[in-house]
């Protein structure tokens, strides 16, 4: 039988069951799939807190999200038009969600007394009509792959576990997309025990099979391929693609890369990550806390390796000595901050922006440091590459914002050519010409210091914490010369500004509102405008890709625009730098919930503003 | 110790001996150190540009300012920590942390028991003087119990760190003790550990002068040092005394110590055997022990790879099967698709 | 321990169960832990508002939030160093650390054994299960080494610690160890930490069924475990197997293990006693040693006064020599002048 | 033979000398003479960095500044009227401080031709002229102090050390001051060794006669007692007072005191103070870092003490992460910073006032923090006192500001009465009124959430550094929740503005300029603007005592100005905090040299400004 395809340019989809039902694995699933077939797409994975809760609690519901579209997306799409709810908890935490008239297609058998009691229903809401004003689709998903593996030598455990390649199946049929790549991940993952990949394909095609066969569905959809920039494209993680960056800095620059940090939820990926390539000779260490993690890289960075540490937002608060430590002693450094939700240990595994003024000041004394923020996952290569360059040229630390968000969500990213990109190189000092050697003299054009790096002849010195004699780098601790120094790394910071392109304006170059936005709130902003600019409003939207030093010509933009809206999901950072710079009476959105703002919310502001 | 890079001219004292006035208190036992180092280290036959000294925050920690090596005076307790940076870096680098009973023991205590149970191949020379000197004497987590000082004026409560022991119970693969005022012995340490494959471990008794005058007179004055030290040499049997009249021996698994005479002979004493663990934690529970003499020399010294060897094995073994890593095959990794 | 204050009704379980969903895996040996500290905790006959846990970060920091007590879930490391101020704060109340082989020997390594040195009366519950379980499988400083996981993909490079010989060498007065699976010894060791006055350190090897399942098999199923568990017991011969058939011995002071029968009777086995440092660390030493059985009980208890309360003797004690303080003589003290 | 006296209103002198010549000694007993006498005063001790330098070296040059009055003054002082070097290291170091004319005395003795060397003099300054400017008195000290101690069984070395009291006794006489409490002192202090005691009292003499006798000196300076407000004085340093005024939180309030901590300059007085007080009940414990420290007074704070850390800035930069369990758990706590010179380990023994940022923003997440700064040595007491109440009443941690030239820098300070104190309590929950206990249920009036301490029957519950539920305080993931805390916290500190009185500003209420400060600065800004208004010019000075929050009254204070200076000892931080939230133009005066301001220089910045 065949049915109606509907043309769609948009769909946002929402796998949502309990932690132990593999949503991650399936959102993951169709995210590559539908990034194979062409479309632009933006995922949000949702899981809980690091705690594994009881199986069929609320607590427990993990959930992925993701927009896949035929255009130019920049988010995972505010509201769901399908949802795929494996238990009763994920229902009744994510229905709330769907609009009326929305998909929702469920496993009706996990609707047991047991887990029904265990959300907090007290009847079942697939048979109180509580669901009517929903296309419900209640399908009896555990029962069916119990058939599809019949005769396979398995434990009922394992048979049920496979319900959410038949709930991926179902999708895949909806949405009209191959198969193919989903079976052979699987031969890959499970290689090693044939009957689970058996199992997992039928379950796929089962539910595949049921969507064409079954007389519930109507409609399927189709999603062109989006009008993409030709190119080659993967799909890649923000977490991921920020490795990539930093092991492309360093082969780019061939500077030894070298890896210190701790383990913490959403950044231990990136250590995850880099362990993996040894064969780049990309050195890791799991060191014993966030305090040894920097340490180890401040001394690589003496050492001259293209030294990187990475955390979240306790484990930087920890590395605030040593980010001291480096900026007095001018090394080139990595700092990558997955920003949570905080503060204290506060949502681990949800996102926040509310980091900024501690990558600004969370250390003593007057120690400036740049700081770049990457704007969407596939952006936190340029954003990982960037900071990397900038380190080495400047001779300093440099921190790299991203958050939750975009580290485990993805999108289709276009792979870049090897020699598109900027080359840069360590510049080691050789020598010194005879002279004795001053590790405090100064690049005239970047007031970066000398490299020296152990084991060059001829050039043993030594550096420390204590304040520095300008040019010679002795001990000093006369007042003129503290005032010099202090003077010196305000402007060596400020002095990067060079580096920092003009700043696009999106939409209106001048008019009624200007959006200001910096890290992951891109995306959300940049759909809003559209919709704002398809309003026919006079509005603009600028996104900060520095945030220290601030591109020099931000203030000649600012004051073209009646209104400033800045939204960052923290209680309001970069508005106080804004104000306090330019004098300008920016309103903020601060909505402080460790999720991504929807678009709708941005522009919702924005009107009310203007 | 990294492999070994024979130079040719013949290093002095000189060499080692950087430009910066040294600043400690006259008569602080920092200064012999400095001069022992000074003078042990030509006779390495080192490329001098090899040597890298790291150290946090102390009197002793200014130790680097004064070696004409490469330095890096850090900050407080994590010298151990960046030190372990610079080794995996450049495993080709002789590197060298200098430490104080506060800066390795205190505020850095975890860091120096994770570079030991690493095997990190790094020589941590920890300058106790039982006292924190640079803030101006309070007391440090090696100081006797009771110790009266600046934040303790009615005495402390603190049972101090025995750090043989400690480096012991971290699995640390060469445990020894020196002093500051044996020049030779001092000496013979430094190069014990220099020539060590692994992280090594050297407490070095020091006077504080100023803030703990005499700490360890009694192993160092004229007086009551041969009664009072026990010198440790492997191989050799556990004797003590103006004439080695007195030797430790095991009373089923209890240490005593007798009397050479009527009653016992040098072959009732025990051996030293630095390879043997439990002998070594024995050793060290000498320590500070009235009952007994302290023990001075290599407690324990035992081979094992070291993690910074593991590492370049690693990197090689997975560079020989996957081929080394090239920047495009990485970018183009994965599932990709191309749009035209 | 605290003085014990008896209190009239009798406890159960239920006491000391809060009103918390238990957030663990299915199937992770927390769950034993648990249970067994509930039933262990109302056999005290101490008033319950005494008791108070304190947890890092990490599955097993978890656990105050399931014990009806005073709890403080902290962050990652600093359980021991929070819990010195509670017990200090306040030395009448019976403070438990429960903490992890990552947040008490990584980050927090050097809380630990400053505790463990000071004598603090507090008593540690590693749930050593050799694996960072809440950030989902990272090795830990007890992981062995080569071990594969989500950060050494291709095997780590960190020897491990024994953290019973970090304890002894931190001077710990009472380290013993048992584990999830064995209720009884569980629950005897609990109350052995709740009566030794000082503090303790309680190893418990647990298992992580998702992210290091079986680690410690060998020590609890039926087929492995006779021959390779010692249970220590004070006093007795340290004889283990399914029919007690072997021992250990001293050969010198080097230990072996001897199997009863010709050659040996149980007369040659060593007795265990708790109060012998030496013997400890070398009990300790056979810690996943293949050559020996797993010590588990306790290795080590000597008794020692504890800093809570030394430090309330120091007050009470300034306190009669000086008169209890005054605010008004605190302000006037010095030299004072009057402007009228 | 008797000389003239000349009159003053105030006079600057300056000790200098090598660190082993007990120059802060001699110091602080000029100062605590003058103190009994009954003058105002103000001092700057000024030691070199950790490290005893070798003697005789420029490194190891030590200096003690007093001014001393009969009016009421701020600041110690510009310039020093006279200047005592105790060797050519302490002339070379010093003399470019003093002002032709004045006067200069220094040990003949000392002018060796090896110290002369050390120093960098190629001529014998006391000899070739270079000093006709000034009038110079060249006496032998040590020669002196040979003389008067002869037949004492003393080594030469200690009969020299004496010099410093021979110095003394002539100043003693220049300024005619009593011996008396000096002798009192050094019976009390080297009650032990009488011989001790014997040679400095006779150097002491040996002194004030040679001011009589010689003929070198023509004049004498009488500085009347200052009118200062009728009550019981002493003099205190700011470590002191900041110590004193724990303990009379904790005698008011009756609540114990707690102390964790560890040693670090310029904080460690703070330890070693308290240290002494066992027989108040007070607790101190030296934690192996500043993370113990915090950690345990966490840890007392819960078990219900008045619980303390302190420590100066690369400690507190270790404490974040604690600090921001601490908001997030809601519990009374009192972080003192003792600034000194950053970034790094910087300039340990300077002052500074660049950790403002790092006391906003050092953590990770939004977790505001109420911050007080003390203005001078004596008011360390009041800002102590109220930091404590305002953390037990608010349930919260306060961050307390002081730096070095006020923790080491005394004054005359006026004792309060007990009585005069505010009172509060600790108002612990006692029980639950038969309802479940709610740990997050807040009072209306200061928002604090009940403090319900381990021990007590029946309120058995658990916190944690998790995100909590709005009233109940057990983990919460939601997003709304998240939200409310996050207001709630922010609001929380921002009402403790209730609590701010009226900000009085000195001089004119509106004009042609406001200097606007905070913390140590106030001295020297009080001066400049006395100067200011002196010249009639329409200025008017406002000091901030809180800076968080800031004072609801601001706003209109900085709107009646046409220009607004601060000067701060860092590179603008309160200015920018006061232009994010007044969008006011104000301009900064920004000399980090570690060193206090001179009221001239303020003077000057703001004649430039107007
Ligand atoms: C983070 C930090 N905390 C505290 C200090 C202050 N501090 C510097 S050295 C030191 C202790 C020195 O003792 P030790 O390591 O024994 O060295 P010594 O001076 O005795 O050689 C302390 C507490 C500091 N510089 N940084
Ligand atoms: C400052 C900081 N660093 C890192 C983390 C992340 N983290 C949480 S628990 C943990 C390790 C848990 O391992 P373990 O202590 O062994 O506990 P388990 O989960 O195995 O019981 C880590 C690295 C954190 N929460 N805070
Ligand atoms: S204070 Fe002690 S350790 Fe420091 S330099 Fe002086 S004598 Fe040496
Ligand atoms: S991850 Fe491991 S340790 Fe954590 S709850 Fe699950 S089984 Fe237990
Ligand atoms: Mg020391
Ligand atoms: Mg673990």
């Amino acid at each position: 039988m065949s049915k109606n395809f509907e043309q769609k340019d948009r769909v946002v989809i929402r796998f949502a069951g309990d932690s132990g039902d593999g949503m991650q694995l399936t959102g993951t699933r169709f995210t590559e799939t539908s990034a194979l077939f062409g479309n632009d797409l933006a995922t949000l994975p949702d899981f809980p807190a690091e705690i594994r809760a009881p199986a069929g609690s609320l607590a427990g519901v993990s959930a992925f999200q993701l927009q896949f579209s035929s255009q130019d997306i920049h988010t995972p799409g505010d509201e769901p038009d399908v949802l795929i709810a494996m238990n009763p908890a994920a229902l009744k935490v994510h229905l709330e969600d769907l609009p009326k008239g929305g998909y929702l297609i469920v496993n009706e058998n996990a609707f047991t007394k047991k887990n029904l009691k265990f959300a907090g229903y007290e009847e079942n809401p697939l048979e109180d009509g509580s669901l009517d004003s929903y296309s419900l689709f209640s399908i009896k998903m555990s029962e069916m792959v119990k058939h599809s593996c019949e005769g396979l030598d398995l434990t009922p455990k394992l048979v049920d576990r496979t319900k959410n390649f038949f709930a991926l199946g179902v999708c895949f049929w909806m949405f009209d997309r191959p198969l193919d790549p989903t079976i052979k991940f699987l031969e890959k993952k499970f290689g090693k025990r044939p009957e689970l990949v058996e199992a997992n394909t039928k379950a796929l095609n089962a539910g595949f099979n049921y969507g064409e066969t079954a007389e519930i569905f109507t409609t399927r959809f189709k999603v062109d391929k989006a009008e993409l920039p030709p190119g080659k494209y993967r799909n890649v993680t923000g977490n991921l693609a920020t490795c990539i960056g930093l092991a492309a800095a360093a082969e780019k620059s061939d500077i030894p890369l070298f890896y210190g940090g701790y383990p913490i939820t959403p950044a231990s990926d990136i250590l995850h990550q880099l362990a993996a390539w040894r064969n780049f000779g990309i050195k890791t260490f799991q060191a014993e806390d966030e305090i040894a993690g920097i340490a180890s890289a401040i001394g690589a960075a003496f050492a001259g390796n293209l030294a990187v540490t990475a955390s979240s937002g306790p484990g930087i608060a920890l590395k605030g000595e040593a980010l001291g430590l480096a900026v007095i002693a001018e090394l080139p450094l990595v700092i990558v901050n997955v920003q949570r939700g905080g503060p204290s240990t506060g949502l681990p595994t949800k996102t926040e922006q509310s980091d900024l003024f501690q990558a600004m000041y969370g250390r003593n004394g007057d120690a400036p440091i740049p700081i770049i923020a990457a704007q969407t996952p596939g952006d936190c290569f340029y954003a990982a590459y960037e900071a990397s360059m900038i380190a080495v040229k400047y001779r300093t630390p440099v921190i790299l914002l991203t958050d939750g968000y975009l580290a485990n969500g993805s999108e289709p990213w276009k792979i870049p050519d090897v020699d598109s990109l900027e080359t840069f190189s360590a510049n080691y000092m050789k020598n010194s010409n005879g002279d004795s050697f001053q590790p405090y003299e100064r690049d005239k054009e970047t007031l970066a210091r000398p490299w020296a790096i152990p084991g060059t002849p001829e050039l043993e010195h030594r550096i420390g914490g204590l304040e520095k004699e300008d040019i010679t780098g002795n001990v000093s601790y006369d007042p003129v010369n503290h005032h010099t120094m202090t003077v010196m790394r305000a402007e060596k910071t400020a002095n990067i500004v060079k580096h920092i392109p003009d700043t696009p304006v999106y939409g209106e170059s001048g008019g009624d509102l200007l959006i200001l936005t910096w890290g992951g709130t891109y995306g959300a902003a940049r759909s809003a405008a559209e919709t704002l600019l398809d309003d026919s409003m006079k509005i603009g939207h600028c996104h900060l890709r520095w945030v220290n030093p601030l591109p020099k010509d931000l203030g000649e933009i600012l004051i073209k625009f009646k209104n400033i809206l800045i939204p960052e999901i923290n209680y309001g950072q970069l508005i106080k730098m804004i104000r306090a710079e330019y004098l300008v009476d920016a309103k903020g959105l601060n909505l402080v919930r460790g999720r991504p703002y929807s678009a709708g919310e941005i522009v919702h502001a924005a009107k009310e503003l203007v | 110790m990294a492999e070994e890079q024979k130079t040719a001219p013949v290093q002095t004292r000189k060499d080692y001996t950087s430009d910066q006035g040294v600043r400690w208190c006259p008569g602080c036992g920092d200064y012999a150190i400095l001069a022992q180092t000074q003078k042990t280290f030509p006779t390495f036959g080192r490329k001098k540009e090899d040597f890298v000294f790291i150290s946090g925050i102390g009197c002793s920690s200014r130790f680097p300012y004064y070696m004409d090596t490469y330095g890096f005076h850090t900050i407080h307790g994590r010298a151990t920590a960046i030190a372990s940076g610079v080794k995996l870096a450049n495993p080709d680098l002789s590197v060298w942390v200098v430490t104080g009973d506060g800066d390795g023991l205190s505020i850095g205590g975890n860091h120096t028991i994770h570079l030991m149970r690493r095997n990190m191949d790094i020589n941590i020379l920890l300058f106790n003087n039982r006292i924190y000197g640079l803030t101006k004497g309070q007391y440090s987590p090696t100081s006797e119990l009771g110790k009266v000082t600046k934040s303790t004026p009615m005495g402390s409560l603190d049972r101090p760190f025995n750090p043989p022991a400690l480096a012991l119970g971290a699995d640390s693969t060469f445990v020894a003790r020196t002093l500051d005022r044996e020049t030779k012995h001092l000496q013979s340490m430094i190069s014990r550990c220099y020539e060590h494959k692994g992280g090594t471990f050297l407490e070095i008794y020091q006077n504080c002068n100023i803030f703990n005058d005499g700490a360890f007179f009694k192993y160092t004055e004229k007086d009551t040092k041969a009664q009072s030290v026990l010198w440790l040499e492997n191989g050799q049997p556990m004797m003590f005394g103006a004439e080695k009249e007195f030797g430790i021996r095991l009373n089923g698994n209890v240490p005593e110590v007798i009397e050479i005479g009527d009653k016992w002979t040098p072959d009732d004493v025990l051996v030293h055997d630095e390879t043997d663990f439990v002998l070594a934690s024995m050793l060290a529970s000498f320590t500070s022990n009235d009952d007994f003499p302290e023990p001075i020399g290599v407690l324990y010294s035992v081979d094992a790879p070291s993690y910074d060897e593991m590492l370049i094995d690693q990197i090689d073994g997975a560079t020989e099967k996957m081929g080394k890593g090239e920047l495009d095959s990485l970018l183009n990794a994965g599932d990709t698709w191309v749009v035209e």
